[in-house]
């Protein structure tokens, strides 16, 4: 009974004009294409997809190939972004996360002959895409074992953005350097914001409020924590920030080296966990690229294959006793011995 | 004034029809949306290297540089809504059906697309016909997904046309109960909605974080996910592969003109756009404001989760966190554009979905990032709200009648 | 010399509407001008062009006969015109204080307001011309009649020489308006200049020294009171000759259909609006109900007709009690509500005309069939009504926004009167409506009395309440002061009920003997 | 006048008769909080375990020493009280301290929570209070821009984008030139982009919430799109090192113990939030430019009539509210963390229209939101930290909850400007 509007030009396509004939494609070595789908956090994630595209970015310059990357919005994106890829040509599409898991093994199933590799994820037994876990509890043990060497007040500490078992790893790991370290020196280093009994901590709830990282990272320098592990991409600046601002307080970075990103701030980074996504995806692209890609196989970063590891802040290096120095040294080869538990037992 | 006083004297055929198409509010949507592409285009232009390199040459090669990119862009950001027209011709000469399916794959890609585009939108739109301002669709969504997912998953040896509205409705329960509570709150201690619906969302988020990390969590699973929905749940799809195309683009068609019927076409409806309109009168006429306050919001956060739905049952069939993000918010554009018509919220859901989809391909191809769809929304959003901008660009005569402009209404004062 | 203020061929058109049609005036230093014209003839609209809130299509303005131009309300202050508007430009949040030196403000170093000294100014100006106004209350708070004096106050603030009041009296008790006259009066000595504008003929015979009609826009012509006379002039006004009484046939009440005992109403603010009312109306006859606006009419209403529940009380309607906020509740019963401000309650604007012809029906057969609206029975009722009461509007599909408001008033009129009702409940029945409309609508209601439909009349039109009432009860803060036969009912008793004063019993005999016949 | 008198007190009589359901629910609540106290909190500890309060929040030098207390008896003791209350309540009522009653209520019962979650270890209360403080900034921030605006009759619901735009601009500029020339750039920023929300609704009356969303998206869109085309790439790093504001120690006042640290030991925008709510409270309350600018929201006919320019006035206050929206966007980038990332102001424009619905459009009530919302955020974080046995989604969903609990527990309605969200248009009738 009321107006009803007609918008007929609301369907119009966008672009009015016909599609004129493509400009002639320049023709020669075909190049080859590695392909790379974010999940919701984007590119510019500060974390593992800014690692991962780091790799695509090292590939590319060392060989000369071309890359290319996909934002997704929304879960229903990763199936279209992974198959606009497909159909595109790629030589290798890599998928950045374990929300992209049944997406991939439903593109990999169904494209046999295409190359994937996944982030953060185990091949499922495709045999087409190639896997990949970090065990960066071993680097976070590490870190905390350094951590718990290192405070002043005898307590450190770690918050999480949202917790998942990658995140959860980290701060497991983290804990349990604390606990060897309490164990080998009669010491009583607590560790605030996470609980390996029950598994649960301080958590932000997104992975994008740095002034969320502030106030947490206040809380925590004031309940006396002074050495702070967050693992929550760009959220972790925002704790940088404040201890720049008080002139107390460090932290340990994580995914890639703080100290190198952040050199302004390098005095309040003591360490970085490291999680060499890049390699993994440099690597696998060098594989492509030589025709030596295997899927169905994981691809571990671990201490032993130096893809996981804890890397000092430049402005630190020097700074952190040597006999701490020479401990952490001395556990690197105890761990890959598999001597040291780094995770709880569950 | 004069040009119509000589239409007047020379009545001819097309200058009559230019005349009234100058006023139609069709002219000025079209215009919209192309002078909304231009700018962008323009944007996109501007924030290009190459450009500026191509400027330092000479100023055509610079010209020439700029339309280069703005066309590559929306080349691409239209084959990437439609198809390669191209790859079509190809693939129907060739009659392979995979292939065929692949190059129309596109089309029917933003179709799925749109699909929770028209929920979103008939929620927002449903909220403002009575005057409520339903910020609180994202939360809805999120609620909707996880209830319909659980239907989906836990109920278990039922045949697909039972499960499938099960599930379905499941859904619109599940959103309607996180509609139902700032409604009632509002119509009971008047507590602004929109307060209300923003507190909402965020409590979704960390409900929907909660269940998927525990009691939601399928054990076999190392990470926060879900277990898978039955089959007989699924959306059915209607075309083999790559296509993804399925039954909930009708669904949503069909609920679009179920909402229309209801408002437009029944005395619940009547009721609702009266308490909208003027809910003074409403009270006058013995309409029950509260209920219908309460009602609209149920209803609202509904169809809000039936959009959760559709992607989980549709797409998905299993619920992982961050599933989505700013389907809620972008529907509040959607349904103003729409003028808060259910048939006008379907149009305007197309758009967005065949812009979002498209924009795929343009991040693929030209490497603009898909940011550049939001800042095309909101121009094109502006645009059609300030119409007088668009005539006074385009020189287009005043309509003989005041022009239906937008009015949300629902703030503050009443 | 020049005269103080000439309009010379001022025109305005709006969208359809020729509301000024080259229209002269003038004005000389110390008279009261009076500009009479019927509802719609454009007095507004011309004063608004001389304050600067609209622009003339054509026509000039001119002071001490200078030219002048006056775009926006600061070139009309700069040039010593102030304005008491017909619906009031005060803002209910702010003090007296606030809303008289708003725009001209008394400032302290630093640019903070200086209220104290601003009060003091604005207590010696309402000391000089009597007008007996707190600065520091709030205008939310106070009742019409003071709002009005503050309204001329904010003139006098500005030191104004020239002084429009646009239909002040119309929200004025008669004894009010007896005052405001003798403020008007005073003013005039001091040297000021007014033009005074008005429909009621009394009121011009009675203050004006010149009057000037007008008709449709334009100037019908030109007299002062000695020369005038009622009759011709209501013909000037109106364009025809006019019959105002209207016929009333004496009453003959059967079976009480109201009752109200003991009624306590709150209003939004929770302040106290009716306080412990009781009355009844019977099947037949018409209970009028006075009052200057503001003294609980509108929440009485509004309490009877469901839509703001009673604090304490009985109303029975046709014997049932009415239980609180079911406002459908109570129009089912058989009772109808021609609302006060029918914009705001009585329309949706934004609907057809028969949308709104169906407003509390639709849910009905033969309008809906389950819960799905019949179209073409609405359509074929909203032409038979649109036809039956003479609603002039293009088409049953035209938003009611379009129509006029007289017209506006007949959709309302038709709903109500279209359903078989035992109880009238009409409030403000007339308000802003031109001559015909009015006669037209008084006819409609005596026709429903004849029917024997009980009908609550409530108006501040005094002269309604007289002509149509065969009862007459008078609100006064809230509550009754009195419930009158209509023979008793005299103006002046009236007034002095409205304004809270319990005449004796021999001042109503003798103000009966005095009253006059003069009409209007 | 003594009819006016005698007809307040009547009303005050049927108001008390309104008010005593109303009083007699919160005497229960009073009741069943006294109950929850002793039951879960009481009950569950020992009566030798202590509560440590620390009185000095890290990083500071104004000491105080810890508060020390055993928790069961003080907690016995707390629910005692507020049984008392409770009971009072029902039977009596507290008149005009009702409300100071409820603070109180829920004030204890907050305090037994903390004693109770540290129990047995220690928690930084200063630091609690501290972090409240400087969570309140943004939302008191925002709020107040909201308020300008709406005081003025233009709603605006694009203080998100407007802030996110800004925040974005001021790191750009900051980087390149110096802190203040890049916050006075965000200012500008917030002011450009409220020009052109006042472009839209006064000029060409499109609906406020409209333009409000389109702003809010275009934000969204344009700062994600410049920043993941500059802001993020490696080569454009110099345009994301803008620095921070540092810290201010106000002498004298920051040595207090436990009051210093937490107020007086900021950076510049915590004292500009200190200062700019009395001051926008004189400024709208008490001048002659605050008047105006009411009047024009609450009836621009009026205001119109006695020579006040309205667009001009409305326009002046939605420029002002989009700087101060702007302001506030800075914070978050040359206040808080010292760059830009995408999205960086997370949906806290949101939180700031709410805080100014909630602080009824005035400047203290603003602050009083914006306190009340991140007490209980820093709330949220503390009882993470000390271990409560409750899910971090459910702290997390804490000051969520707290606003929708007083919204529609206490406060209810807001009174907006009357004229609010309605362009002005002269002649119209
Ligand atoms: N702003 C406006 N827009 C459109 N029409 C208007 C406007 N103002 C006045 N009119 C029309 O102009 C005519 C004259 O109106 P005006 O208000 O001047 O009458 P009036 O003589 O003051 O009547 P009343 O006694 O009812 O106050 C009417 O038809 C009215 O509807
Ligand atoms: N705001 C408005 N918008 C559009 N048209 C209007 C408006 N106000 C008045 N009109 C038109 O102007 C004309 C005069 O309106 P107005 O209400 O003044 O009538 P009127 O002369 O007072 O008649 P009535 O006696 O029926 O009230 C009507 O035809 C109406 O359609
Ligand atoms: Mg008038
Ligand atoms: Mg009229």
């Amino acid at each position: 009974s009321n107006a009803e509007p007609t918008e007929e030009a609301m369907v119009e396509e966008p672009v009015a004009e016909e599609p004129a004939a493509e400009e002639p494609v320049a023709e020669e070595a075909p190049v080859m294409t590695f392909c790379q789908v974010t999940d919701t956090g984007g590119i510019d994630d500060k974390s593992f997809n800014a690692t991962a595209w780091l790799g695509m970015e090292n590939a590319a310059a060392d060989f000369g190939v071309e890359i290319k990357y996909l934002e997704s919005q929304q879960q229903s994106d990763y199936e279209v972004n992974l198959n606009a890829f497909v159909e595109e040509g790629c030589d290798l599409i890599l998928s950045i996360g374990f929300l992209l898991a049944d997406a991939t093994a439903a593109a990999a199933n169904a494209n046999p002959d295409v190359n994937f590799a996944i982030v953060d994820n185990g091949s499922m037994d495709i045999p087409n895409i190639r896997g990949n876990y970090a065990n960066i509890e071993e680097a976070a043990f590490l870190a905390g074992y350094l951590a718990a060497g290192m405070t002043e007040t005898g307590k450190v500490a770690t918050y999480v953005g949202i917790l998942f078992p990658s995140t959860q790893t980290f701060m497991d790991g983290y804990a349990m350097g604390v606990a060897y370290y309490n164990e080998v020196h009669g010491t009583a280093v607590e560790v605030l914001g996470w609980d390996m009994e029950t598994q649960t901590g301080l958590e932000v709830g997104n992975f994008e409020s740095l002034d969320d990282g502030r106030a947490l990272g206040e809380s925590l320098l004031d309940e006396g924590a002074d050495i702070i592990m967050p693992v929550a991409g760009p959220v972790g600046l925002g704790t940088l920030a404040v201890m720049q601002e008080r002139g107390s307080g460090l932290v340990i970075g994580v995914d890639n080296d703080w100290s190198i990103a952040n050199p302004d701030q390098a005095d309040y980074i003591l360490a970085s966990a490291l999680k060499k996504i890049d390699v993994f995806v440099y690597d696998s692209i060098e594989k492509v690229i030589n025709g030596e890609f295997v899927g169905g196989e994981d691809y571990a970063l671990t201490l032993e294959n130096d893809g996981v590891g804890l890397a000092y802040g430049t402005a630190w290096a020097d700074k952190i006793p040597a006999d701490l120095q020479a401990e952490i040294e001395a556990l690197i080869p105890q761990i890959i011995a598999g001597e040291i538990a780094v995770l709880p037992t569950r | 004034m004069e040009n119509q006083k000589q239409t007047q004297n020379k009545p001819s055929g097309i200058a009559v029809f230019f005349d009234e198409l100058s006023k139609s509010s069709g002219m000025v949507t079209f215009l919209a949306i192309l002078t909304g592409i231009l700018i962008a285009g323009l944007l996109v232009a501007l924030t290009t290297v190459e450009v500026y390199d191509a400027f330092s040459i000479s100023f055509w090669s610079g010209i020439k540089e700029a339309l280069r990119t703005a066309w590559n862009t929306y080349s691409s950001l239209f084959i990437g809504a439609f198809g390669d027209p191209k790859k079509i011709a190809a693939a129907f000469q060739g009659g392979d059906g995979l292939e065929i399916r692949r190059a129309i794959n596109p089309f029917f890609e933003s179709l799925v697309q749109t699909t929770p585009f028209i929920f979103g939108g008939l929620s927002v739109a449903l909220g403002f016909r009575v005057g409520l301002f339903n910020i609180g669709a994202e939360g809805q969504l999120f609620i909707g997904a996880m209830t319909s997912v659980y239907a989906g998953y836990a109920i278990t040896g039922l045949p697909a046309y039972i499960h499938i509205p099960l599930a379905l409705l499941a859904g619109a329960a599940g959103g309607a109960a996180w509609g139902f509570v700032p409604g009632y709150l509002k119509a009971k201690t008047g507590a602004h909605e929109v307060i209300i619906t923003i507190m909402m969302n965020y409590i979704a988020f960390k409900l929907s974080d909660f269940m998927l990390r525990g009691p939601m969590k399928d054990p076999n699973e190392y990470t926060p996910k879900t277990p898978w929905i039955q089959e007989s749940a699924q959306l059915t799809r209607l075309f083999p592969d790559t296509i993804r195309f399925h039954i909930g683009f009708f669904i949503a068609l069909g609920v679009a003109y179920f909402v229309y019927w209801l408002l437009f076409k029944t005395t619940w409806g009547f009721e609702l756009r009266t308490v909208g309109s003027n809910p003074n009168g409403a009270r006058y006429a013995g309409i029950n404001t509260t209920k219908a306050t309460v009602v609209a919001m149920s209803l609202a956060g509904s169809l809000a989760g039936l959009a959760g739905a559709n992607e989980v049952l549709g797409l998905n069939y299993r619920l992982v966190p961050s599933f989505t993000s700013g389907y809620g918010f972008d529907s509040i554009a959607l349904a103003l554009l729409g003028k808060n018509h259910p048939l006008g919220v379907v149009l305007s859901a197309l758009l967005f979905g065949f812009l979002r989809n498209g924009s795929r391909q343009m991040q693929l191809k030209s490497g603009v990032p898909i940011d550049i769809v939001s800042i095309l929304q909101a121009l094109i959003l502006t645009f059609i709200a300030a119409p007088a901008i668009i005539r006074s660009i385009y020189r287009l005569k005043k309509p003989d009648h005041e022009e239906e402009t937008i009015k949300v209404g629902s703030w503050g004062g009443n | 010399m020049a005269p103080l203020l000439e309009l010379r061929g001022i025109t305005k058109r709006f969208p359809g509407v020729l509301a000024n049609d080259h229209i002269d005036l003038t004005l000389e230093k110390g008279e009261i001008h009076a500009l009479l014209g019927e509802n719609g003839a454009g007095k507004t609209t011309l004063m608004n062009i001389l304050y600067g809130l609209y622009s003339q299509d054509e026509g000039d303005i001119f002071v001490n006969g200078n030219k002048v131009t006056i775009n926006e309300p600061t070139d009309a202050i700069k040039a010593g015109i102030g304005m008491v508007h017909q619906h009031f430009m005060l803002i209910p949040v702010f003090t007296v204080t606030e809303n008289i030196m708003l725009g001209e403000e008394y400032v302290k170093a630093g640019g903070f307001l200086d209220r104290k000294k601003a009060a003091a100014k604005i207590t010696e100006i309402s000391d000089k011309y009597n007008l007996n106004v707190n600065p520091d209350a709030y205008v939310r708070d106070l009742p019409v009649g003071t709002q009005q004096r503050v309204e001329i106050i904010k003139i006098l603030f500005r030191e104004a020489e020239i002084l429009i009041m646009d239909e002040p009296s119309a929200v004025l008790t008669p004894q009010e308006v007896d005052e405001l006259f003798k403020i008007m009066r005073v003013l005039v000595d001091q040297g000021k200049s007014i033009i005074f504008i008005t429909h009621k003929l009394r009121e011009v015979m009675e203050c004006a020294d010149r009057i000037t009609v007008i008709r449709g826009g334009k100037v019908i012509g030109s007299t002062t009171p000695k020369e005038a006379d009622t009759k011709k002039l209501a013909t000037m006004m109106v364009g025809r000759d006019v019959q105002l009484k209207i016929k009333k046939t004496k009453s003959d009440p059967k079976e009480t259909v109201l009752n109200v005992e003991n009624l306590r109403v709150m209003n939004s603010q929770q302040h106290l609006a009716v306080d412990d009312i009781s009355f009844n109306v019977r099947a037949g006859e018409v209970l009028g109900i006075a009052g200057v606006q503001g003294n609980g009419q509108t929440e009485l209403v509004r309490a009877l007709t469901g839509l703001l529940p009673p604090t304490e009380g009985k109303i029975e309607i046709l014997g049932q009690d009415t239980p609180q906020e079911k406002p459908r509740f109570i129009t089912e019963l058989g009772s109808a509500h021609i609302p006060e401000d029918r914009q705001k309650d009585g329309l949706i604007l934004a609907f057809p005309v028969a949308d709104n012809l169906i407003l509390n029906t639709y849910f009905h057969e033969p309008f809906s069939k389950g819960i799905t609206l019949q179209f073409d029975e609405i359509a074929n009722s909203g032409n038979a009504l649109v036809e039956k009461f003479d609603i002039r509007t293009p088409s049953v599909n035209t938003p009611v926004s379009n129509l006029s408001g007289g017209n506006q008033q007949k959709v309302i009129v038709a709903r109500e009167f279209s359903r078989p009702i035992k109880l009238l409940i009409a409030s403000q029945p007339t308000r802003g409506l031109d001559v015909g409309s009015i006669e037209y609508i008084h006819k409609r209601l005596m026709a429903k009395r004849e029917e024997g439909c009980a009908i609550l009349l409530v108006s501040t039109e005094l002269d309604e309440i007289i002509q149509l009432s065969d009862r007459i009860a008078v609100m006064y803060r809230g509550k009754i002061l009195d419930i009158l036969d209509a023979q008793d009912a005299t103006k002046e008793v009236l007034g002095l009920l409205m304004a809270g004063i319990k005449p004796s019993d021999e001042m109503k005999s003798q103000a009966k003997h005095e009253e006059q016949i003069i009409l209007t | 006048m003594a009819d006016t008198k005698s007809m307040q007190i009547e009303n005050k009589q049927v108001d008390k008769k309104k008010t005593k359901s109303h009083r007699i629910t919160f005497g229960i609540i009073y009741l069943v909080l006294a109950a929850f106290i002793w039951i879960v909190f009481v009950n569950g500890t020992d009566t030798s375990i202590l509560t440590t309060f620390n009185m000095t929040p890290g990083g500071s030098s104004a000491y105080m020493d810890d508060w020390i207390f055993p928790t069961a008896s003080t907690l016995s003791t707390l629910a005692f009280i507020c049984a008392i209350a409770g009971a009072y309540q029902i039977i009596r009522g507290f008149g005009k301290f009702t409300n100071g009653i409820l603070a109180l209520v829920a004030g204890i019962f907050i305090f037994s929570f903390l004693s109770w979650a540290s129990s047995g270890g220690s928690i930084n209360l200063a630091g609690l209070l501290r972090v409240t403080v400087v969570r309140a900034v943004p939302l008191t921030l925002g709020a107040m821009a909201g308020m300008l605006c709406e005081r003025s009759g233009t709603v605006n619901i694009a203080i998100e984008g407007m802030m996110l735009t800004s925040a974005f601009v001021s790191t750009v500029i900051a980087s390149l030139t110096n802190l203040w020339i890049g916050m006075l750039a965000g200012v500008l920023t917030g002011g450009l982009i409220a020009w052109i929300h006042g472009v839209l609704t006064i000029k060409y009356k499109v609906d406020h919430t409209i333009s409000g969303t389109v702003i809010n998206i275009f934000a969204t869109g344009i700062t994600s799109f410049l920043s993941s085309k500059f802001l993020q790439k490696t080569d454009y790093q110099y345009l994301n090192e803008p620095g921070m504001f540092p810290q201010i120690d106000i002498p004298v006042l920051s040595k207090i113990p436990f009051v210093g640290p937490i107020l007086f030991s900021h950076n510049m925008y915590v004292y500009a939030m200190f200062l700019l709510v009395p001051f926008l409270t004189v400024m709208l309350f008490s001048t002659r430019w605050g008047l105006r600018l009411r009047s024009v929201g609450e009836h621009p006919k009026a205001a119109d009539t006695l020579g006040i320019n309205v667009i001009k006035t409305r326009y002046m206050a939605v420029i002002l509210g989009g700087m101060m929206a702007g302001f506030a966007g800075t914070y978050f980038t040359l206040g808080s963390s010292g760059r830009f990332d995408e999205l960086l102001t997370a949906g806290r424009g949101f939180i700031a229209l709410a805080a100014m619905l909630f602080g009824n459009y005035h400047p203290v009530g603003a602050m009083g939101a914006g306190l009340l919302f991140g007490f209980f955020d820093s709330l949220s974080a503390k009882a993470s930290i000390l271990k409560v046995p409750i899910p971090s989604d459910f702290l997390g969903m804490m000051p969520y909850l707290a606003t929708i609990v007083v919204l529609a527990g206490v406060v209810g309605r807001s009174q907006a400007p009357a004229a609010a969200g309605k362009s002005y248009d002269k002649e119209s009738l």
